[in-house]
């Protein structure tokens, strides 16, 4: 009866397992494409930004800020019970918030860049937000809703910034640099990393993603987003206000997302909004690193930093004859294997049960909650 | 009236693909197991077919050419979808992982090997497989300019194949089996049948159809290939959900979708419509509210399988 | 060929927890086998076993003789094993005749061919009298209807061997009358039964033989004719069970709810009607209203009305003095309201939340478990040990058991362990005892009335009859979503009462008589 | 079959050269053993080498010159479409052995601006752009830069004469993303198709529009097909693999198509001609330079039909009454100086044309 809660660790030695395995087949497809240079070109993928000095590695973290936050967006609404397969759409809008608060109020000095930031969380949680009010009030299936608010969002951000010839740099066709008071201060990371491009974003980022471990797990209110992602019938009844809930759910998660996008445009890295119809990736990429990170929080944190140091090393690894999908093919890999969590877990249970007295074994029970 | 002919042979380049696509899309979620692996797969079919149209141009063109594209599309997709198959069904992977580790590998592993085949990412090909006007057929009026004048094989074959999917589905045993599987896998397996082996089968077809409906996409569209189908998978996730699982309202909705889309995209060649003022940008975003606005009026009652998505357990409830 | 089934030896193992222990049963030809164990025992993972769905760690089956490894349930099928879940298996939205061929259709070129399925049926049901409509959606027919077509699924596999987990659970006093007599004639006919419930009743009634288990151990088995409920329940329980509920009489106090005038519309198959119409009533302190019906004529609806699950077209609901007809469900919940909800896996618990996470469900919130916002995990532990303790919630892991994996039994008395602990004063229990074991049942009967006798209000709706008649001091029959009957149990029957429900007798008839 | 397939990186070659030596950075390790292989590099912007446009053309000239004098070549690409991340790129390129860097397109213009500074050594050929700051503030080309523009707007005055006088006169501009180039372009094409329709006394119409991308669509494809349908005789598809896409819709319309860039009558029989900017011959006459010692740094050399960098292949081309001849004399006065274009693309839209016998519609 005295089960003391035991951490369970199961998830991450089972994405351990599939990142083996992913670096693995890596390993095989360079040794077949170009077998004298795969174990340097390898060493390579997995060094790369460390050798080249903290310049690489801060790097790396300022590549994993926006997927780490669009993964928190995917992986929080998933532990609610949603697929926020909109993160896209949400980022582009709060870029867009983020940029237009970044060009057009020229007279906040100093709080410029949070207001800034503020403006894309804003931005993107009100595009969360359709999504979860359509679920909530119409029961439309959000996964559609979300897609059709990524082209939406996506056409009304080129509309407006192609329209609206204040944010519109017609020489470049895309959005005007923002003021230099909107940009993210360093917060002293300059000093830890010089020369790269990371900036304060990342510990906002790491931030979100605590503040989110804590909604989730030790809040009643994270008790229940999740029980009305679990059960919405028995959240009713328990009283909890379901679509409300849902709408929440939502909201924040496209709240998270148009941070991202906000994180990422007013890095002071030069990044603008290219007026192209074409969805931005960070928001799909944000889907496998939540997966990556079983939809842990502090996961997630961890799976945007790989995937980001995967593809850095993916950068440095053009300075051999093979061509750079082959960290995408990596990260697939990883992520089909991740996906196989499930039968992990079965076996490390299996194999610790032989080893433990019974009583204090898991549940092999259905996880993964989507 | 050309311009209605125009126009709906436009909608039918942008419905047929959408149509063949979430019909595949229906087979998957109608056993059980949701497939948003489409784009990839569309990907990796087109990718394959393509291929083999540029490496045969010299002796091969026609509809012989095409009929070999397509199979090698199907198989394409057929085979690719295994490796979902085998996730959600063998592993009881959670689904949308592993349909996105698909998404994710299809366009990097197209431009790989294009890049060793050929050195270059896009592959070139020669559309040699437009139909001016069908023999006799074209000749019927109005219908005959409808159908049957300026078309494509894969126009007929993906009606063929609506008409097929929907007497498969209601009309058969495997139908009614699949249906089972999707709906409520534990009554099907204490009726005696093999789930998993349903779910296979679904799994395969939605890849043969995605993988189909990869190669119908780029081929009226473009002379190359350039390891993408822009999307048109996860729109047909979406018509799939908008046609209620069901193959006529599949239909209905990738003619809609298929329609506001061309529609926006050819506008200003209709004088009529380009005299109405209406920004490129509103026509641009129609499709998508348009279909939300719809959805919002259709969806009290959703229709999805009950139980796609969730690995089939035989020892669950 | 004495037995026609011979289970020998068998062990299941799940994490935590030894479901079957070295258990053996054997099943005559043509005889009803009654299995009996409390909640969590391990009858339906014998069950299971049996039909193939898991397989066994030890022991062995032998099938007519011959020794069988059965994979699943196209095995079981092929051995002429049926079986009828208490969980039906059937397809919502397939046809009644399309749930009954599925598997083993016939075809023509390729296409269906029901017409001669269609023929069979109808033979069939007229042979058992399982009259059902074959074209109509499982989903539009009764949970009675669709049990007779998961009898008809296993005749017309032509199974001989039929096992029925629990099939009178969910099923009206009547229609459980028919089912035995159904069970009777199939064993005329040389098919073998084994038959799980936990009503002794029943087993009194059809059973030739019983088998007991306890904690997953075999018992014993025992000619049903030779022994008396009372024994029946020692062996399952291990102590005596008192099955009579001792209650003494009780003055009623203040009004707790009041109910006036209700309606409520529900929109069935695109027309609307009101399934409760123009109902008013009152439960008052210290005692048990008992709210008697056959399944389906708007007992459901009042309920969900009361709770505030569903709105209402008219009428007013007051509760404590105060009218909460507008309030919220949490208002209610935190004002005095309990409820033991019908559908224990939509409405009752959050399956894949653990035990202790369930036993707060309505409580989250408050003070005890929540300091500003982050829930008090010690707290809730410790409450959760509490309840598991008090109301001997069995599962694999204790409180931080997934409670999908609990035996039905249990869920239901963390259920009831729940809604008990809150003290309310007014409890909506809708059917609390089902699924439970005779000691179970004991128990929480036993914890209702000490309820009332502490000044709760309780508002019990119940198929049963002989629960009706045990434990209510007041009884209201609703028929149709009227209240036709306003019964005091000291004066009516049995019998009377089956006719109010039926809606043969109304209130006033009597007068007239 | 066609001609991209020359573009393949020339791995064979490179490989031999690729010792496993030796590293320069600081934390030298085994893995950078490569380094020191690649003298001639490019980084591409966001598209790739093979993309029918700046990259593939500078990428041509670059492979042409080093295949010729047996000089190690490498592309880069960037990690993301970012100022910091060309510079990285640049860099990354720097530690790979360059000594000179192809950068095309005027999205370098800021990161050369920053590097030219930072690594003088090494010397950089920037394509359609001048480099300059983040504000545009201070314009500076380095003694190790030079830069290359074209006159976009002669090809395309070139090729909307000849369309007209080769009888047309419903024509159609669609280019890729509105990005100065592709204005210039089109607003050649339209003036050009202008002066004709003065010369010739008819009535032109040309629908325009910039499709958002450089990428084939079915929208675009569908486009074009509209415009086809409604009467539009030939598109201009001026924006990469736009054109494909439009090159598709002519093919069922059995219309014609004007090229961009390079010579793309090997794509599709629709095509007539292709207004041309010799991307390729001027990367390579840069390299050549370096090379040579004769580098002209910090000057910016500008593509015109005065110095042959622009122009329509005449030999492919399929005109039935536009005759070299006529392209000649029209080709010698654009090299004099004698025809003005406007090719204005800051805050410009078509409307500000001065046109006298062509109507365009714009299509937003
Ligand atoms: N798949 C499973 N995983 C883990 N534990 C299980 C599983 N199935 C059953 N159990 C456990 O095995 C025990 C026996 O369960 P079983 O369902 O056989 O009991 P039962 O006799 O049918 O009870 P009830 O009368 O409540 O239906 C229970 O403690 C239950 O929690
Ligand atoms: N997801 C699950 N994980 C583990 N065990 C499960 C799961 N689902 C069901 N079980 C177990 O499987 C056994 C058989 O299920 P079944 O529906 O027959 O239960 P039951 O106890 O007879 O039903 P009831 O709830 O009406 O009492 C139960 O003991 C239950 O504990
Ligand atoms: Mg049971
Ligand atoms: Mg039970």
């Amino acid at each position: 009866m005295k089960n003391k809660k035991q951490i369970d660790f199961t998830g991450a030695i089972s994405s351990i397992f599939a990142i083996l395995i992913g670096l693995l087949v890596g390993l095989i497809v360079l040794m077949l494409s170009n077998y004298r240079q795969a174990f340097p070109g390898f060493f390579t993928i997995l060094t790369g930004s460390l050798t080249h000095g903290m310049k690489g590695v801060g790097q790396v973290f300022y590549y994993a800020t926006p997927i780490i936050l669009t993964g928190l967006s995917v992986g929080f609404a998933f532990k609610t019970g949603l697929f926020n397969i909109g993160a896209s759409g949400q980022f582009i809008i709060g870029a867009f918030g983020a940029v237009y608060v970044g060009i057009m109020f020229k007279n906040f000095g100093s709080v410029h860049w949070i207001i800034a930031v503020l403006a894309s969380v804003l931005f993107g949680a009100i595009w969360g937000s359709v999504p979860g009010i359509l679920k909530a009030y119409f029961n439309v299936n959000e996964v559609i809703a979300s897609i059709m608010m990524n082209y939406i969002g996506m056409y009304a951000v080129n509309w407006t910034v192609k329209g609206y010839k204040p944010l519109f740099n017609n020489l470049r066709n895309e959005s005007k640099n923002v003021a230099a008071t909107a940009e993210i201060p360093k917060m002293g990371l300059d000093v830890i990393f010089p020369g790269s491009s990371v900036n304060g974003g990342f510990i906002i980022a790491i931030i979100t993603a605590i503040i989110i471990f804590i909604v989730l797990n030790k809040t009643a209110f994270g008790y229940e987003l999740k029980a009305v992602g679990y059960n919405r019938n028995a959240s009713k009844y328990a009283g909890i206000n379901e679509k409300k809930s849902i709408i929440l759910s939502m909201t924040i998660a496209g709240a998270v997302s148009g941070l991202a996008g906000g994180l990422l445009y007013l890095a002071g890295t030069g990044k603008h909004i290219e007026i192209v119809d074409k969805l931005a990736p960070e928001g799909f990429n944000g889907i496998s690193v939540a997966l990556l990170g079983v939809c842990h929080p502090i996961g997630i944190l961890f799976a945007g930093i790989f995937i980001a140091y995967l593809t850095a090393g993916g950068f440095y690894l053009q300075l051999f004859e093979f061509s750079t999908e082959i960290i995408d093919i990596i990260i697939a890999v990883i992520i089909y294997f991740s996906a196989f969590a499930l039968i992990v877990k079965t076996m490390i249970a299996k194999f610790s049960k032989r080893k433990e007295s019974k009583g204090s074994i898991k549940a092999s029970g259905s996880e993964g909650g989507i | 009236m050309s311009v209605v002919y125009f126009i709906f042979q436009q909608t039918m380049f942008f419905a047929i693909p959408l149509l063949i696509v979430a019909l595949g899309g229906m087979f998957s979620e109608r056993s059980g197991v949701v497939n948003i692996a489409l784009e990839g797969i569309m990907t990796m079919g087109a990718f394959t077919s393509i291929l083999f149209l540029n490496l045969t141009a010299d002796s091969l063109s026609g509809q012989g050419q095409l009929l070999i594209a397509i199979v090698i599309a199907m198989g394409t997709g057929a085979l690719f979808s295994a490796l979902h198959a085998y996730a959600a069904i063998n592993m009881k992977a959670d689904q949308t992982i592993s349909g996105t580790a698909l998404n994710m590998f299809a366009p990097a592993f197209a431009i790989f090997i294009a890049r060793i085949i050929q050195g270059v990412q896009q592959i070139q090909f020669a559309n040699t497989f437009r139909i001016d006007s069908v023999p006799v057929l074209g000749a019927i009026p109005f219908i005959g300019d409808l159908f049957f004048k300026n078309t494509y094989l894969t126009t007929f074959i993906g009606l063929a194949i609506l008409v097929i999917a929907s007497i498969v589905l209601y009309k058969t045993k495997f139908g009614l089996r699949l249906r089972a599987c999707g709906e409520h896998p534990h009554a099907a397996d204490a009726a005696g049948i093999n789930v998993y082996r349903m779910q296979y089968a679904g799994v395969l077809i939605s890849g043969a159809l995605a993988g189909l409906g990869g190669l119908v996409f780029v081929v009226p569209t473009s002379t190359n290939f350039n390891a993408t189908v822009s999307g048109y998978g996860f729109l047909a996730l979406a018509v799939l959900i908008f046609g209620q699982w069901k193959p006529v309202k599949i239909m209905g909705a990738s003619l809609f979708f298929g329609l506001t889309k061309a529609i926006a995209a050819s506008y200003s060649g209709i004088p009529f419509l380009s005299n109405l003022g209406v920004p490129s940008y509103l026509f641009k975003m129609i499709p998508y509210i348009a279909t939300l606005v719809v959805l919002i009026f259709t969806s009290k009652n959703s229709m999805a399988p009950r139980a796609s998505g969730v690995p089939y357990d035989k020892g669950q409830r | 060929m004495e037995y026609i089934i011979e289970m020998l030896n068998i062990t299941k193992e799940f994490p935590g927890i030894i479901a079957n222990d070295d258990i053996t049963l054997q099943l005559k030809k043509g005889e009803i086998h009654a299995l009996l164990g409390e909640n969590g025992a391990g009858k339906s993972t014998l069950m299971s076993v049996l039909f193939g769905l898991y397989q066994p760690e030890k022991g062995k089956i032998i099938v007519k003789g011959k020794e069988e490894k059965i994979k699943g349930p196209l095995d079981a099928n092929a051995l002429g094993i049926g079986m009828v879940h208490q969980h039906f298996k059937l397809v919502h939205n397939f046809t009644v005749l399309q749930n009954i061929v599925l598997g083993i259709e016939t075809t023509k070129n390729g296409i269906l061919k029901m017409e001669d399925a269609r023929k069979k049926v109808v033979e069939l049901s007229e042979r058992y009298n399982l009259f059902v409509d074959p074209d109509a959606y499982i989903s539009d027919i009764t949970v009675g209807m669709q049990q007779r077509v998961e009898i008809l699924k296993m005749l017309y596999r032509d199974n001989d061997i039929l096992i029925f987990d629990e099939p009178t659970a969910v099923l009206t006093p009547q229609e459980i009358e028919e089912l035995m007599q159904i069970m009777r004639e199939l064993t005329t006919e040389g098919k073998s039964i084994l038959f799980i419930t936990h009503k002794l009743n029943e087993i009194k009634a059809v059973a030739d033989r019983c088998s007991v288990l306890r904690r997953g151990k075999y018992i014993g088995t025992v000619h049903v004719s030779e022994t008396d409920k009372q024994m029946l329940s020692e062996m399952m329980v291990g102590r005596k069970v008192n099955l009579t509920v001792e209650k003494e009489e009780k003055a009623p106090g203040e009004i707790v709810l009041e109910v006036n005038d209700l309606s409520v519309m529900s929109k069935r198959e695109g027309h609307t009607k009101n399934v409760v119409e123009h109902v008013s009533f009152k439960v008052r302190k210290g005692e048990i209203v008992c709210i008697a019906g056959i399944d389906g004529n708007g007992q459901t609806e009042l309920v969900h009305a009361l709770t505030g699950l569903d709105g209402i077209s008219s009428g007013s609901i007051h509760l404590n003095g105060e009218d909460v007809t507008k309030k919220s469900i949490r208002y209610r919940n935190t004002h005095g309201m309990s409820h033991i909800p019908e559908d224990r896996h939509k409405h009752g618990l959050v399956l894949d939340y653990n035990l202790a996470y369930n036993l707060v469900l309505q409580q989250y919130f408050e003070k005890q478990f929540n300091q500003a916002g982050f829930i008090k995990q010690d707290a809730v532990n410790q409450y959760a040990d509490l309840l598991i303790e008090k109301y001997d919630i069995r599962s694999g892991q204790g409180r931080e058991t997934k409670v999908r994996s609990m035996s039905g039994g249990n869920q239901q008395k963390a259920i009831v362990a729940r809604e008990i602990m809150k003290n309310p004063d007014l409890l909506l229990a809708v059917q609390p005892v089902r699924g439970l074991d005779v000691g179970a049942i004991e128990y929480i009967h036993k914890e209702l009335v000490k309820q009332r006798d502490a000044g709760c209000a309780i508002l019990l709706v119940s198929l049963e009859l002989e629960e009706v008649m045990n434990l209510s001091d007041r009884i209201l029959v609703m028929f149709e979503g009227k209240i036709v009957a306003d019964l005091d149990p000291k004066h009516v029957t049995i019998n009377e009462l089956g006719l109010y429900m039926a809606g043969s007798k109304r209130e006033g008839d009597s007068h007239e008589e | 079959g066609s001609k991209t397939e020359e573009a393949a990186p020339a791995e064979e070659a490179v490989t031999e050269e690729a010792p496993a030596e030796e590293a320069p950075a600081e934390e030298a390790t085994e893995s950078e053993a490569s380094a020191e292989g690649y003298e001639l590099a490019l980084v591409t912007d966001l598209g790739t080498i093979d993309d029918k446009s700046f990259n593939q053309g500078a990428w041509e000239g670059l492979e042409k010159y080093a295949k010729e004098n047996g000089v190690s070549y490498k592309y880069y690409q960037p990690q993301e479409g970012t100022t910091d991340s060309y510079v990285e790129t640049i860099g990354l390129a720097i530690e790979g052995g360059a000594k000179l860097v192809v950068c095309p397109g005027f999205l370098f213009e800021e990161p050369i601006f920053i590097v030219q500074d930072q690594y003088p050594d090494v010397t950089f050929i920037l394509l359609d752009g001048a480099p300059h700051n983040a504000d545009y503030s201070e314009f500076k080309t380095g003694d190790n830069v030079m830069s290359i523009m074209f006159q976009e707007d002669q090809p395309g005055y070139l090729a909307g004469y000849a369309a007209v006088k080769d009888g047309m006169t419903k024509l159609g501009f669609m280019g890729g993303m509105a990005v100065p180039a592709v204005i210039r372009y089109g607003y050649g094409f339209v003036q050009g198709a202008d002066a004709a329709a003065a010369e010739l006394g008819v009535d032109v119409e040309v629908m325009y529009n910039y499709t958002g991308a450089f990428e084939a669509t079915p929208e675009a494809q569908s486009m074009a097909a509209s415009w086809y349908q409604n009467g539009t005789e030939v598109i201009f598809g001026c924006g990469g693999a736009v054109g494909n896409s439009v090159m598709a819709a002519a093919e069922e319309a059995g219309a014609k198509v004007i090229g961009v860039d390079v010579d793309q009558s090997p794509e599709s029989d629709t095509v007539i001609t292709s207004a041309m900017k010799l991307l390729s011959n001027s990367v390579y006459d840069g390299v050549k330079a370096f090379y040579d010692g004769s580098f002209p740094g910090g000057a910016t050399t500008t593509f015109t039909a005065a110095n042959n960098g622009v122009g329509l292949p005449m030999e492919t081309s399929k005109f039935e009454a536009f005759t070299q001849e006529d392209y000649d004399a029209l080709y010698a006065k654009l090299a004099a100086g004698e025809v003005t274009i406007n090719n204005a693309t800051e805050d410009s839209t078509t409307a500000d044309l001065t046109l006298t016998n062509t109507t365009v519609s714009f299509v937003e």
